[in-house]
């Protein structure tokens, strides 16, 4: 395969996922643009097991670099490891695999700030006192369980004593689960003053069920979830703002980072400095996890003013 | 009088789910101690509401389990004609939601009209015809939605208000599913097609050698099927205000629970409405109640098991005293 | 128009491997019954399948009243006013008596079509009754024994008012009394005008009811004859191609010890006070009308439902056995009623269900000697003279009374001392009876005690030593076969179930 | 006599030999390579072919007692939550101190246990379908592993322990060897033992077996606990390829593995079919999936072509059969 083109894959957590396209795109796009070609896979279900199986695929294929958005922290050790035996410069993306099994992790925000933002919405919402709720997607996910450790975190300061968070549900990402477990939540609750969902299934099962029983004004939702999934309980009030970042960018991020690591401009180590085309220069550094990261930067705020012109975009 | 008290004795000894109707009864005493909220007016409508879509699919999948079948491909079905109604909402607002709700009974027919034709024509096993036709019909709404979901700033006010609706004070989506169950109860117990189902499930070499058409009854009960996950497509897209690829995964496993535990037989040729209802409404129960009585989430799983495993438990107990007494009853 | 309502020429039938019918002829005279008689795979059950489109024949035309017609499948047979009941039940288990009657032809609304269950039921009440039968048209047909799915499923051929109603054995799981009810019912629809075909392997049948017989054998047409032309001998003869000289080969056996006591056996629901003894070299006749509850009994002997109360005594020690295994290993052995539900494995080869009960012996350390498996099978299968191609036949393939045979050459592999037989030449033909008869001779003087359960009279007597006579649940009589007479037994089968045991003379 | 008879028989069946299913098979898998070394430049390297199988080979453990189970007449949806149960145990005892080789005694000795308690549920309530003693232990065995592990992740096993996923023996993977000879270990168990022919006669006709003094509870039991075991081996497996375990690992593995029996040949019905078949679907699913992979095509066309081989070959074997079709056999 000699003067074939350099490639790069980029493996998403599950197929259909309009997130996950988007992101695949914003990779495609930072790939196709340093001339070389871009592979993006993705099971059809989100389990580890299954990317386990396509990044043997990849490795055989002898990829340059392979970004992954992990459906499992630990899980992929192995196999990661075995790319990089083979010469395979391993990234992951958005969803970290833990720091032994990637050379860096382009996170799409920091847990932290997103943990604390959250609880300052929430604390925002409630007009500083009353029962706040999580509704998370599952149990196992290891971003939404990061992020959920820093909102208890930020929880811990004594300006929130009049918060009380009253449990932490899963909907599992399925809207009848999740609505399900929102109706109880409501019903377990009846003074709940807000629902913090860090998943885009779950914040829309929400909102749809306070749209439906009419309790706009009540019961605020805030989280972090896709602007078209939300953009009629943004405008409806349901959810007066929340946060994502944009996963095009994530991805284009990670074309070049994973590019830099690739030729050996960076090797992922904390300082490492390298450009990201059209969103400029980015910093390698430490990571909670104990890795390093390159972080995108801060979240972005979707409020009714700003939700129209987003809402079509992803 | 005499032949009245024998008459209703009669009765209840057919009434072979008696065990499930009290389990429940029972469930729901322990839950409302444990959450007073329970046995409140709006819960129930809420968990008749969650309950809706399950059962309107079980009754399909009684039929299919009545002639020998499975269908396992009616979570996929739900997901592709929630698709294309939704996409085409999404692009013809104005279009009357019962036209939606046609459109996507269609399209799960056309999938339930496959499946009959390799079913009944082709003779293939149902369960690789539908756990491929699964896959298949899956791939589809993938490539259809081309990765993308619709959303519910993209589906007009009518469409929504399919499931939110209120027909006579009450949920649109309930009173669909009390009509399709009254509908289908007239049909399988009241007409001669009906009967024929059962025939074809109880024996199928008698049914073909008496002249019963099983090959259409058997292709028909599998477009019943899709009609009825297509409808259910719509409902589940206009409920939950979204269309996503991966919608229902693995549904199909919670409406053939439900039909198990309403004592329809896997292998065939039994089964009622009423132990229906009863499996329904358990599994309405487990999934509105779990999170309302106030567990660790990471017990709902286990609790959720052992209440299916107790209430078939039960069931068998009380069927057991019921025929050791029938036994008792007769001289000799 | 011809004198004939269906006539049958030159009639051919291939199966892979056996020819079932060879250019056979046959017709049929309205308002007469006309018996088809002939060895077990003869071809007679063949031969109405073709009648009713479940099979196509190869070759051959068949006219109705006097005109060429196809039938191609049952819907063009019922059409022309053809109804059957054929051999093995053809019932729907999980409906309901009523619905297996009318399925079909059930009784709607004129205008919504919706089922007229009360009509039903009543029709069905109303047909029941003209057969004798008592049970509610309401139960499901799964839980009737198989004799009261035979009646149900006369009563299904009599409700369509057919023009010709054919039954392919129907008396073979009746006792006398249903068999009588059948008899009148038959009698009156050929008065009526029906034509009826009527096959049956018991002779006492073709007496009392057959206008005329034709006679199959090895799937070739021997002849037709009035009732009037063919004397027992010839038929037999007919039948069989060889003479048979004596039905009961009955057989001086000493009898020995007593090997087998039971003792106030009872099952709640079923049988109650049950006692009675057997011996060595003893053929035990168990009699009664169907549903005295007989198979119950021995399946309790067996270990199949355990009893709850009594005791039974087996080879001098107390015994109870949980499962039909310990039976087995004890040295009891039962042969069921039911004979393709209980007995077979229709889709496998006949050694295959022979070596079945006893595997141990068809093996070494557990792998299975296929060599030995067909030795033993085609040593057994030459000893009943079973008619087979070769002991790789699928079990289903065989006709009954073949099959017969070879759920008795699996008692045969595993060494035992009591041999429970129900109902064993229930659709056995002539020959086929006397050859299981003189098997049960040759076991009995070998020293096995028998029990025989049967309802036909002429066997109880002919065959047995001793006679147990049970009505519903109880046992009502243990007579002395040599003191005895049908009159005796009958008496005691219908009697007052809850007067003294008679013990006979 | 007897040995001539059988060489005349093996004549006979020379045809139906030749016409067997299995053949169809195998030139399907053989398709596959031709098709797939076409496909990818990658594919025909011997390495990555001899490795490959390692991709796929943890829940073919499953394949082999799920035919058991299958020709039984049954069918076992629990195996995925048994091998999750397994695996969270061992790996809990592990990080609480056991030493490892324990551990994954204590592994077996979990699935084991598991697969016998579906047994004795089976024996003890004979009315209940396989289906729902299985659906119900389903959801218990994985609520439990939820109920140990929670939220978290159990791991850091020793070095030696990723072995048995990722190891290999003179070039060829450790898990191919094992499952060698585990495939044989079936086999012979299956086609030439005296157990082999009663679980066929059970599947054919139960009651008959009964009747025939087969103790029919005894095999059911047996082949319940060598389902759980073979899920103890697929943990072994699955665990040290993850190098962790998590209470949601193995998730739908049992619709996986029936579809892997049935393309196999064997039918839901009970009583038919052979070893062979199900391990060479496989590899048919293995490689197929594998080399389709390897051109990076999409996930969702993977599942449409994955569902129609499963309808389209099943569908050749039906007209194969209806040229050879018997007449039906009436029986009741
Ligand atoms: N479906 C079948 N496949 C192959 N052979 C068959 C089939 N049905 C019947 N036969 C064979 O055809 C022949 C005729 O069978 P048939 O059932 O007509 O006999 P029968 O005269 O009714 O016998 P019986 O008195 O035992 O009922 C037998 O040799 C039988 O083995
Ligand atoms: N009065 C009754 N009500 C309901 N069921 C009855 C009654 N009497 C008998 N039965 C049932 O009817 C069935 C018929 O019994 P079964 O056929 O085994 O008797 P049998 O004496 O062996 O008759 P045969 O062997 O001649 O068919 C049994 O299940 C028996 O329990
Ligand atoms: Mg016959
Ligand atoms: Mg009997």
């Amino acid at each position: 395969q000699e003067g074939a083109k350099e490639r790069h894959a980029f493996v998403f957590k599950n197929t259909g996922n309009p997130y996950g396209e988007k992101q695949m795109s914003g990779f495609e796009d930072g790939i196709v643009e340093q001339g070389f070609e871009a592979i993006l896979r993705a099971p059809d279900l989100p389990t580890a097991e299954a990317q386990i199986q396509i990044i043997e695929q990849l490795i055989s294929q002898n990829v340059t670099s392979i970004t992954i958005t992990g459906n499992d922290f630990d899980a992929l050790e192995p196999v990661m490891k075995n790319a990089m035996a083979a010469g395979i410069t391993v990234l992951s993306a958005d969803s970290a695999v833990n720091p032994a099994s990637r050379k860096t992790h382009i996170n799409q925000a920091d847990s932290e700030m997103i943990g604390r933002t959250l609880i300052r919405a929430a604390f925002d919402m409630a007009g500083g006192s009353g029962q706040i709720a999580i509704l998370s997607a599952t149990s196992q996910a290891s971003n939404q369980n990061l992020w959920i450790e820093w909102m208890k975190k930020e929880l811990e300061d004594p300006k929130y004593k009049n918060i009380q968070l009253v449990r932490v549900a899963y909907g599992d990402d399925l809207r009848d689960k999740s609505v399900a477990e929102t109706e109880a939540l409501l019903r377990t609750y009846p003074n709940l003053k807000v629902i913090i969902a860090p998943t885009t299934v779950g914040i829309a099962a929400a909102g749809k069920v306070i749209t439906d029983k009419n309790l706009q004004g009540k019961v605020f939702i805030t989280g972090l979830g896709l602007p078209s999934e939300m953009a009629e309980y943004i405008e409806n009030g349901a959810c007066p703002y929340m946060f994502l970042w944009n996963p095009i960018d994530v991805g284009y991020l990670s074309a070049y980072a994973a590019t830099a690591v690739a030729s050996g401009k960076i090797t992922g180590k904390v300082g490492d400095k390298f450009s990201a085309g059209r969103l400029g220069e980015f910093v390698v550094t430490q990571a909670s996890d104990g890795g390093t990261e390159v972080l995108l930067g801060p979240p972005f705020r979707f409020d009714p003013s700003n939700i129209a012109e987003w809402k079509t975009v992803y | 009088m005499v032949s009245d008290r024998k008459n209703l004795r009669f009765k209840t000894e057919n009434f072979r789910e008696l065990g499930l109707l009290l389990f429940i009864i029972l469930l729901s005493v322990l839950i409302q101690f444990r959450n007073p909220t329970f046995l409140t007016f709006s819960n129930i409508e809420t968990l008749l509401i969650n309950a809706s879509i399950l059962s309107i699919l079980a009754v399909g999948m009684m039929m299919v389990l009545i002639v020998r079948g499975i269908d396992l491909s009616i979570g996929s079905t739900i997901a592709f004609s929630g698709m294309i109604s939704a996409m085409t909402v999404a692009s013809y607002p104005h279009i009357h939601p019962l036209i939606s709700i046609l459109q996507g009974t269609l399209v799960g027919s056309g999938v339930g009209f496959l499946i009959g034709l390799l079913v009944a024509k082709f003779k293939v096993l149902p369960i690789i015809a539908t756990l491929g036709m699964m896959n298949v019909v899956r791939g589809f709404t993938f490539l259809v939605s081309k990765g993308r979901w619709i959303s519910a700033y993209q589906m007009s006010i009518p469409f929504k208000e399919i499931a939110t609706g209120r027909i006579l004070g009450m949920n649109t989506l309930v009173v669909i599913a009390v009509v399709i169950y009254s509908a289908f109860y007239y049909f399988i117990n009241h007409t001669r097609t009906g009967r024929q189902i059962y025939a074809v499930g109880s024996n199928p070499d008698a049914a073909e050698v008496s002249g019963i058409p099983k090959i259409r009854i058997i292709w028909m009960v599998y477009i019943l099927m899709g009609a009825l996950a297509g409808l259910a497509g719509v409902l589940w897209v206009s409920r939950f205000a979204s269309a996503q690829g991966d919608t229902a995964v693995g549904y199909e496993m919670n409406v053939i629970a439900a039909c198990v535990l309403g004592g329809i037989s896997i292998s065939g040729g039994s089964g009622k409405v009423s132990g229906l209802i009863l499996g329904a409404v358990l599994f309405g129960i487990l999934n509105n109640a779990l999170p309302l009585i106030n567990v660790s989430p990471f017990w709902q799983q286990g609790i959720q098991g052992v209440v299916i495993l107790s209430a078939v438990l039960i069931n068998v107990m009380v069927k057991r005293t019921n025929e050791r007494q029938a036994l008792r009853r007769r001289i000799i | 128009m011809s004198e004939y309502i269906l006539e049958l020429r030159g009639i051919s039938k291939t199966f892979p491997g056996v020819k079932a019918l060879d250019d056979v002829n046959f017709n049929l005279k309205p308002g007469e019954i006309h018996s088809i008689m002939g060895e077990n795979g003869a071809g007679k059950s063949t031969l109405i399948k073709i009648m009713t489109g479940v099979y196509i024949a190869d070759e051959g035309q068949m006219f109705f009243n006097g005109e060429s017609v196809v039938i191609k499948n049952t819907n063009d047979s019922q059409r022309l006013g053809i109804a059957a009941i054929y051999q093995y039940v053809t019932s729907y288990p999980d409906l309901s008596v009523t619905e297996n009657i009318f399925i079909r032809h059930e009784k709607v609304h004129p205008i919504t079509k919706k089922i007229r269950w009360k009509a039903m039921h009543q029709a069905a009440s109303e047909l029941l009754r003209q057969l004798g039968a008592s049970f509610d048209p309401r139960t499901r047909m799964g839980t009737l024994s198989v004799a009261q799915q035979q009646i149900v499923e006369i009563a299904k051929a009599l409700s369509v008012n057919a023009r010709i109603i054919i039954m392919d054995e129907p008396t073979a799981a009746l006792s006398n009394r249903e068999s009588e009810e059948l008899y009148r019912v038959t009698e009156k629809l050929r008065n009526d005008g029906v034509a009826i075909i009527f096959i049956s392997h018991r002779m006492e049948d073709f007496y009392r009811l057959a206008d005329r017989v034709t006679v199959l054998r090895d799937a070739k047409y021997i002849g037709t004859w009035n009732k009037s032309d063919i004397d027992h001998d010839k038929l037999v003869m007919a039948m069989v191609g060889r003479e048979i000289t004596q039905m009961f080969p009955k057989r001086s056996v000493r009898i020995g010890k007593e090997i087998l006591r039971v003792e106030n056996l009872g099952r709640e629901g079923y049988f109650k006070d049950i006692s009675f003894n057997l011996h060595k070299g003893e053929i035990l006749a168990l009699t009664g009308l169907v549903g005295a509850g007989r198979t119950e009994l021995c399946e309790s002997l067996y270990g199949i439902a355990p009893f709850d109360e009594g005791a039974i005594w087996f080879d001098g020690k107390q015994v109870k056995f949980r499962h039909p295994r310990e039976a087995l290993d004890n040295g009891l052995g039962y042969l069921p009623e039911d004979r393709l539900g209980h007995g077979l494995v229709l889709d496998w080869e006949l050694f295959r269900n022979v070596s079945l009960p006893a595997l141990k012996e068809f093996s070494f350390r557990g792998f299975l000697s296929l060599m030995k498996e067909i030795r033993k099978t085609k040593e057994f299968g030459e000893r009943l003279e079973v008619k087979a191609t070769s002991v790789f036949d699928k079990a289903a393939t065989l006709s009954g009374g073949n099959q017969q045979k070879i759920i008795v050459a699996k008692l045969l592999t595993a060494d035992l001392k009591v041999i429970i037989l129900d109902e064993p030449t229930k659709g056995v033909d002539v020959g086929a009876k006397t050859a299981i008869f003189d098997i049960m001779g040759d076991l009995a003087e070998m020293g096995y005690g028998i029990i025989m359960i049967s309802s036909e009279m002429v066997e109880v007597l002919g065959l047995s030593d001793r006679i147990v006579v049970m009505k519903e649940g109880r046992v009502t009589a243990v007579l002395n076969t040599a003191h005895t007479s049908q009159e005796q037994i009958l008496r005691s089968a219908l009697g007052s179930a809850n007067g003294e045991v008679n013990h006979g003379k | 006599m007897a040995q001539r008879e059988l060489l005349i028989e093996r004549q006979r069946s020379m045809k139906r030999f030749i016409m067997q299913w299995e053949w169809l098979l195998l030139l399907i898998f053989m398709m596959i390579h031709v098709v797939n070394s076409f496909l990818s430049p990658y594919y025909l390297n011997f390495n990555t072919f001899i490795r490959t199988p390692m991709t796929f080979l943890d829940k073919s453990f499953l394949v082999l007692p799920m035919t058991f189970v299958i020709i039984l007449g049954n069918i076992d949806i629990s195996v995925g939550s048994t091998v999750a149960l397994s695996s969270v145990i061992m790996a809990t005892a592990y990080n609480a101190g056991v030493a490892m080789p324990l551990a994954m005694l204590l592994c077996l000795v979990v699935a084991t246990t598991c697969g016998l308690i579906n047994g004795v549920l089976m024996v003890k309530f004979k009315e209940l379908s396989a289906v729902i003693v299985t659906l119900s232990t389903m959801t218990i065995y994985r609520g439990v592993a939820y109920v140990i592990l929670e939220d978290r992740a159990a791991g850091n096993f020793p070095n030696w322990f990723s072995f048995l996923g990722w190891g290999s023996i003179a070039g060829i993977p450790f898990m191919l060897i094992m499952f060698v000879i585990c495939a044989v270990l079936f086999g012979i168990l299956l086609h030439k033992t005296t157990f082999g022919r009663k679980i066929f006669g059970i599947g054919n006709n139960k009651n008959a077996c009964i009747y025939s003094g087969i103790e029919t509870n005894r095999v059911l039991l047996w082949v319940s606990i060598l389902t759980g075991l073979m899920a103890g081996f697929t943990a072994l497996f699955l665990t040290s390829r993850m190098g962790s375990t998590r209470p949601n690992v193995a998730q739908g593995y049992e619709l996986e593995v029936i579809a892997m029996v049935v393309l196999g040949g064997v039918s839901t019905a009970g009583g038919k079919g052979k070893i062979i078949g199900p391990v060479l679907a496989i590899f048919i699913i293995g490689f197929l999936s594998y080399g389709l992979g390897l051109v990076n095509i999409s996930a969702q066309v993977l599942l449409i072509i994955i569902g129609m081989l499963l309808i389209i070959s099943t569908m050749i074997l039906n007209i194969r059969f209806k040229r050879m079709k018997k007449p039906r056999v009436l029986q009741s």
